[in-house]
């Protein structure tokens, strides 16, 4: 280690911001609360951004010591952190989108009693964000792991008064902890057989094991369990069901958490334990298709929602489903490269959704816009390049890298022709909705009521729900087009490889899959030919159904009948679990829980404990005389006997 | 052999035990109270005899010069009178006493069997100010500052206990 | 030259007549003395001990106690005045409402 | 120095202090009966002996010859006491002023101070602090409200003002390093400059010297802290019942306690017996003695002085003064001074 970059700084930047604004927050004005807001996480982000200038200075991986933490027999965690190119892509994109959603926030939170909290959480989440991105081992990357959750719960729940908002909260935690729960089995696994948490002494130790070709081996079995944690938190089939509800939080949460930072901390938790994953073949086979299924389940249901945040939030879980397939054929740098341009682009349509909300007056039902073109232009210009981005339309940034992983998914030795398909109609599907997201919202005609009398009570935006939409202020605006400009060359970087040389040090297989590279170019070419073909299908398709024949769409739905219901409720899964475990849990802990073993057994033992304690004391209280000098006669005696047996002791001695 | 010093310890001596015995028969508070003070101003005299010095001049100066003054101040304010006699706990009447008086009897005898002929020579440890003040705040730091926060504490209560209690706020009367 | 055992003698007698006033008093106040008495018993057994032994923190612990003494009597006697405040009494068997 | 000379040195000592204290005691009441008067643009007394100067004396017959009261419903063991408490530890604390260096005679070195007790400080203290209870016990035992309520006012003040006092003296001890009176004394030697004595007072002290005067004051129940006696509103406070040699006691006994306080003054913070020394040898044995009395002399002066101008404070002044003013600017002081040494 040759000079020290003060890594710890940028994780506890954000944590003094929190605790400022926490503990003084309330007391203070808005512009001292988003000044500490913005200072704090725009440090973090100048901090990020001097260590990526530094960066080519100092050994790889860098390492940071920070403070003991648990040292136990010959286990030992510590806070210690961990610098890659792999975390610094993390660095910059957590601290960069996370800087632009706080200054966003500012104006879409203005009106917001409880502002200083939602600046607290926010810093708190970019803190628990970067501890795991930094963290140097697994266990302290759990704590930033479940720190993002709670961070999350927080801020789902922000609206806590509102019962939908509460329960989505909860629903979001309940959820995590089934993925964390097979999680932390991978880690205490981990610890077993490795004795260490530690990236690096992990990875040195399984790096000379040989691929596990057949059944569930030990590195498999890990690869599995991590696997399901990942599913957790990155919102995958089957425990994608929190991140819809999840939308009930405020818009710009759901850019920076549940679109662009946090859901992605699964996706790079796979990255990051790719040694694992790399030797285990049926762990990598799991995430490919969990990946690729959730792809194109999630774009399906996408088609369907009119809730301008669901069909974003779909769209969310469908893209990390690419990057899972991404990880899944061992693309791990497209993956990673993916998980970058989504977070502009993704944090882009979020941050302009919210835009067109606080436009309409909190209005988030698209049947209910349309026209809003000419009322909002910029919002409307920079979700256009969003768009065009997602559906992976040259030369924006979402076709670099998912043409990357189509590519990968076709040529790489773990993918294959099947995930490819499945990659195409996915993006098929997607341009398809987020063109109709697009034109429902701002073509056709206005459909909003002038005066709206309901649906955006929570959001304070009273005021502005009178009248004509309206363009978002200044400090709403300047994000969305800085998002927009990355959103159009963000993919640049990702032009002959570079980004996979880039990442070539942390995953290894860059350069190996660069020599069968250009060989296969024309193939690539003529795949690259399809996907964007199949993007402009999406959007000539979108394009009539919903602007020169508005009336198919319903035509359409009638005639397909069931299957668009069941589209339409979500392929009612959470039915489905509500059905399979809520239900039964929930009967269960009555029967058994509560009234056989909480009333019966718990309940009737203290009351037993207290009876006999009420019987006993009828007895004995006659002993309380009232009569201090009886008290002091029982405390003299007492100690009487006390030094008599001292003396004894001494003189038997 | 008879010295100067044990004359001393046994005039002392006989001092504070008839202070200690006085303080049992007199049934006045301030009479027990003054046998109190001569029972602390005879062991701050065996106190110099045992050559702590400091010791002695701190027992006189806050033992008897403070916290002595303060019960005579209550008894004063409370204008305690006569003891009472009531009825009291038998109990402590036939077994409290005798069992006090063999208890402190087989103690003596304990002690005396056993430590024999080991004696205090006068002045050996000199409780020096200086001494005694390096030790309190080295050795004895922490303990110090936790008694003083002790005695801050002590100083609070006291000024809560003892001050006037605030009188109930008027109960709002509900027309019925 | 004088033993030990004299003073662990007078502190134990003196310590004895504490716990005897402790006991057979009435007047609260009194009682509080003889608690003040038994402390002194113990800070004499200290000093001697301290002599004995030429180890000055035994001389150092009676200014533990005599500030414990002292902050008990502070706050005893405040106690005392608030018990007389609302009892109009100092006999403690005239306290008694703590009982069944 | 043979035993048998030790014992009638400490007793020629004792006889010779005792007698110019007594004398001084009788003297300083006739100072300040002197002092007030011309203050007040009176004579004072004039009738016995020229300037009024045999008036102590006819005051102590006057004393004795009265008749000795006893009122009834007193605590009688007490109320006899308490005088006797009042007067003799009074007179106690002189036994350890020094109140100039060692003279030699004969060969012999021969301290001039009845006892050089190394913890000399403390005792004073201590018996200062047991002081309280004459007064206290007067109070009560009298059997009178308004010597009740004069007892119970100069045990809490006395109790108060104590702390400050130690307080302002453990500057001075911090300064000397010693708790032996005559250390303290010759620790002030010297001079600064040249011509600026080396006295605690001008070495830091200044405020020390404050809080020690004003403690001093309510200690010995002066005006303006004389609330126990406070004639105007509780007759004459705690010796409201007591006549003729038991309340001459009492008298003995402030006066006495003014003269410690003033010796304790001169030793701590105006350098004790020194100041110039010129002439013979003879000359130069005596003037120590003689500037310890003109200090002395000088204080005691102050004391009137306060007297004749300033009112009496009321209860409530007198405690808030003490604990919310005096005794945080006395461990300021001592604050002050400890960092000042360290450094």
């Amino acid at each position: 280690m040759t000079s020290s970059l003060n890594l710890w700084l940028i994780p506890v930047l954000p944590l003094a911001g929190a605790a400022i604004n926490g503990f003084l927050g309330k007391k203070s004005s808005r512009t001292a609360v988003s000044t500490i807001g913005l200072v704090f996480s725009g440090a973090a982000f100048a901090w990020a951004l001097l260590v990526a200038w530094r960066f080519s200075s100092v050994a790889l991986p860098y390492q940071e010591y920070v403070a003991h933490w648990i040292r136990s027999g010959n286990f030992s965690a510590d806070f210690a952190l961990y610098l890659d190119q792999l975390s610094l892509v993390m660095l910059l994109v957590v601290t960069g989108v996370g800087f632009l959603i706080h200054i966003y926030s500012i104006g879409y939170m203005w009106d917001d009693p409880s502002y200083y909290r939602f600046f607290s959480y926010l810093n708190l989440f970019m803190f628990f964000m970067l501890t795991l991105v930094l963290a140097n081992n697994y266990l302290l990357m759990f704590i930033g792991w479940e720190g993002v959750g709670l961070a999350s719960y927080l801020l789902i729940g922000f609206w806590f008064s509102k019962d939908s908002a509460a329960s989505a909260g909860k629903k979001a935690f309940i959820v995590n902890r089934i993925g964390d729960f097979g999680f932390l089995i991978g880690l205490f696994l981990l610890i077993q057989h490795f004795h260490s948490l530690n990236f690096t002494q992990v990875f040195n130790q399984v790096q000379p094991l040989a691929p596990e070709t057949s059944g569930a081996g030990l590195l498999t079995t890990i690869g599995i369990l991590l696997m399901v944690g990942a599913c957790g938190k990155s919102a995958q089939i089957p425990l994608y069901v929190w991140l819809p509800d999840a939308m009930e939080g405020p818009t710009p949460v759901s850019a920076l958490i549940h679109a662009a930072t946090m859901v992605t901390a699964g996706v790079y938790m796979v990255a990051r334990s790719h040694v694992i994953f790399e030797r285990a073949p049926g762990a990598l086979m799991v995430v490919a298709i969990i990946g690729t299924l959730t792809a194109l389940f999630a774009a399906t249901i996408g088609i369907t929602q009119t809730d301008i945040k669901k069909v974003l939030a779909y769209s969310t879980v469908s893209q990390l489903g690419y990057m899972f397939m991404a990880c899944g054929v061992g693309a791990f740098s497209a993956g990673i490269f993916h998980l970058m341009t989504h977070a502009f682009f993704k944090g882009l349509l979020f941050l302009a959704a919210g835009s067109v909300i606080h436009a309409v007056g909190g209005e988030q039902d698209m049947r209910k816009m349309g026209g809003l073109r000419s009322y909002i232009p910029w919002t409307f210009l920079t979700m256009g390049i969003a768009t065009l981005a997602i559906s992976g339309i040259p030369p924006f940034a979402g076709f670099w890298s998912k043409d990357e992983i189509l590519w990968k998914a076709y040529s790489s030795e773990h993918g294959g022709l099947v995930f490819w398909l499945i990659g195409v109609i996915t993006a098929f599907i997607t341009s398809f909705y987020m063109f109709r997201l697009l034109f429902m919202t701002f073509f056709g005609d206005y459909h909003g009521a002038k005066v709206d009398e309901h649906g955006h009570g929570r959001h304070s935006h009273d005021a502005h729900g009178h009248g004509e939409p309206h363009e978002s202020p200044m400090v709403m605006l300047v994000p969305l087009m800085i998002l927009a400009l990355l959103s159009v060359i963000g993919g640049l970087v990702g032009i002959g490889d570079r980004f996979d040389h880039f990442l070539a040090p942390v995953f290894g297989s860059g350069a190996a899959e660069a020599a069968g590279e250009a060989a296969s170019s024309t193939t690539e070419y003529l795949l690259m030919a399809v996907s964007v073909t199949v993007a402009g299908l999406g959007f000539i398709l979108a394009y009539i159904l919903y602007v020169s024949k508005p009336y198919l769409p319903q035509k359409i739905a009638d005639s397909l009948g069931g299957f668009y219901d069941t589209v339409l409720n979500k392929y009612y899964v959470d039915e489905l679990y509500a059905r399979l475990f809520v239900k039964p849990l929930i009967d269960a802990s009555t029967r058994i829980l509560w009234q056989g073993i909480d009333r019966k057994v718990i309940d009737d033992s203290v009351n037993d404990a207290a009876d006999g304690a009420r019987h006993v004391s009828d007895e004995v209280r006659h002993m309380q005389s009232g009569n201090l000098r009886s008290y002091a006669g029982w405390i003299a005696a007492g100690s009487a006997v006390m030094i008599a047996y001292m003396i004894w002791l001494g003189v038997g001695r | 052999m008879i010295s100067v010093h044990l004359i001393l310890f046994l005039a002392f001596g006989a001092v504070a035990l008839a202070g200690a015995v006085n303080l049992l028969a007199q049934t006045h508070p301030i009479n027990s109270a003054l046998s109190l003070i001569a029972v602390m101003a005879a062991l701050a005299g065996e106190y110099l005899l045992l050559g702590a010095e400091f010791v002695a001049a701190v027992q006189v100066i806050v033992y008897a010069g403070a916290i002595m003054v303060l019960f005579v101040f209550v008894i004063m304010l409370l204008n305690a009178g006569i003891e009472d006699r009531t009825k009291g706990s038998r109990v402590a009447v036939l077994f409290g006493i005798p069992g006090m008086l063999l208890g402190s009897l087989l103690v003596a005898w304990v002690l005396l069997r056993h430590s024999g002929t080991e004696a205090v020579a006068v002045g050996a440890l000199p409780g020096a100010p200086k001494t005694i003040g390096m030790l309190l705040f080295h050795e004895f730091l922490l303990p110090f500052e936790i008694t003083s926060i002790l005695i801050l504490i002590a100083i609070m209560g006291a000024v809560v206990l003892a001050s006037k209690p605030p009188t109930a706020p008027p109960v709002e009367k509900v027309s019925d | 030259m004088v033993p030990l055992s004299y003073y662990l003698v007078l502190s134990g007698i003196l310590f004895a007549c504490g716990v005897a006033g402790f006991l057979i008093k009435r007047n609260i106040i009194t009682i509080f003395m003889s608690i003040e008495l038994m402390l002194n018993g113990v800070n004499l057994s200290f000093v001697a001990f301290a002599a004995h032994w030429h180890a000055l923190a035994g001389q150092v612990f009676v200014f533990f106690v005599m500030v414990v003494a002292a902050a008990e009597a502070a706050v005893g006697l405040a106690i005392i005045i608030a018990v007389y405040r609302t009892r109009e009494t100092l006999n403690v068997d005239q306290v008694n409402l703590l009982k069944l | 120095m043979p035993i048998w000379l030790y014992i009638l040195t400490s007793v020629i000592k004792s006889a010779i202090v005792l007698g110019v204290l007594l004398t001084a005691v009788a003297y300083t009441v006739w100072l300040e009966r002197k002092v007030v008067g011309h203050m007040q643009n009176r004579w004072g007394p004039t009738r016995v002996g020229p300037f009024g100067l045999l008036q102590p004396a006819a005051d102590g017959l006057k004393f004795l010859f009265k008749e000795d009261l006893t009122p009834p419903h007193v605590y009688k063991p007490l109320f006899l006491a308490a005088p006797l408490i009042a007067v003799i530890f009074a007179l106690t604390s002189i036994a350890v002023i020094p109140f100039g260096n060692s003279i030699t005679i004969g060969g012999y070195s021969i301290p001039l101070q009845i006892t050089d007790v190394n913890t000399g400080l403390l005792l004073i203290l201590g018996v200062t602090s047991i002081g309280v209870y004459g007064v206290a016990l007067a109070g009560w035992s009298s059997n009178n409200k308004y010597s009740l309520l004069g007892g119970l006012r100069a045990s809490a003040q006395m109790v108060s003002y104590e702390i400050s006092l130690g307080l302002s003296l453990v500057g001075v001890l911090i300064m000397s390093g010693s708790f032996s009176l005559r250390d303290i004394v010759n620790a002030q030697a010297g001079h600064f400059w040249g011509f600026i004595p080396r006295w605690n007072i001008f070495h830091g002290q200044i405020i020390g010297f404050f809080c020690y005067l004003m403690a001093a004051y309510a200690e010995t129940n002066r005006i303006p802290f004389d609330l126990p006696e406070a004639e105007t509103e509780l007759v004459a406070g705690y010796h409201t019942e007591y006549s003729a040699m038991k309340f001459a006691m009492f008298f003995m006994a402030e006066y006495a306690n003014m003269i410690t306080v003033a010796c304790l003054a001169t030793l701590l913070f105006l350098g004790g017996w020194h100041g110039p020394l010129f002439g013979p040898a003879i000359l130069q044995a005596i003037l120590p003695v003689f500037w310890f009395g003109v200090k002395i002399f000088a204080f005691l002066f102050l004391y009137i002085w306060v007297r004749g101008t300033l009112p009496r404070f009321r209860y409530d002044q007198l405690m808030a003064f003490g604990w919310k003013f005096l005794l945080p600017l006395s461990l300021m002081n001592l604050v002050a001074t400890a960092i000042a040494v360290a450094w």
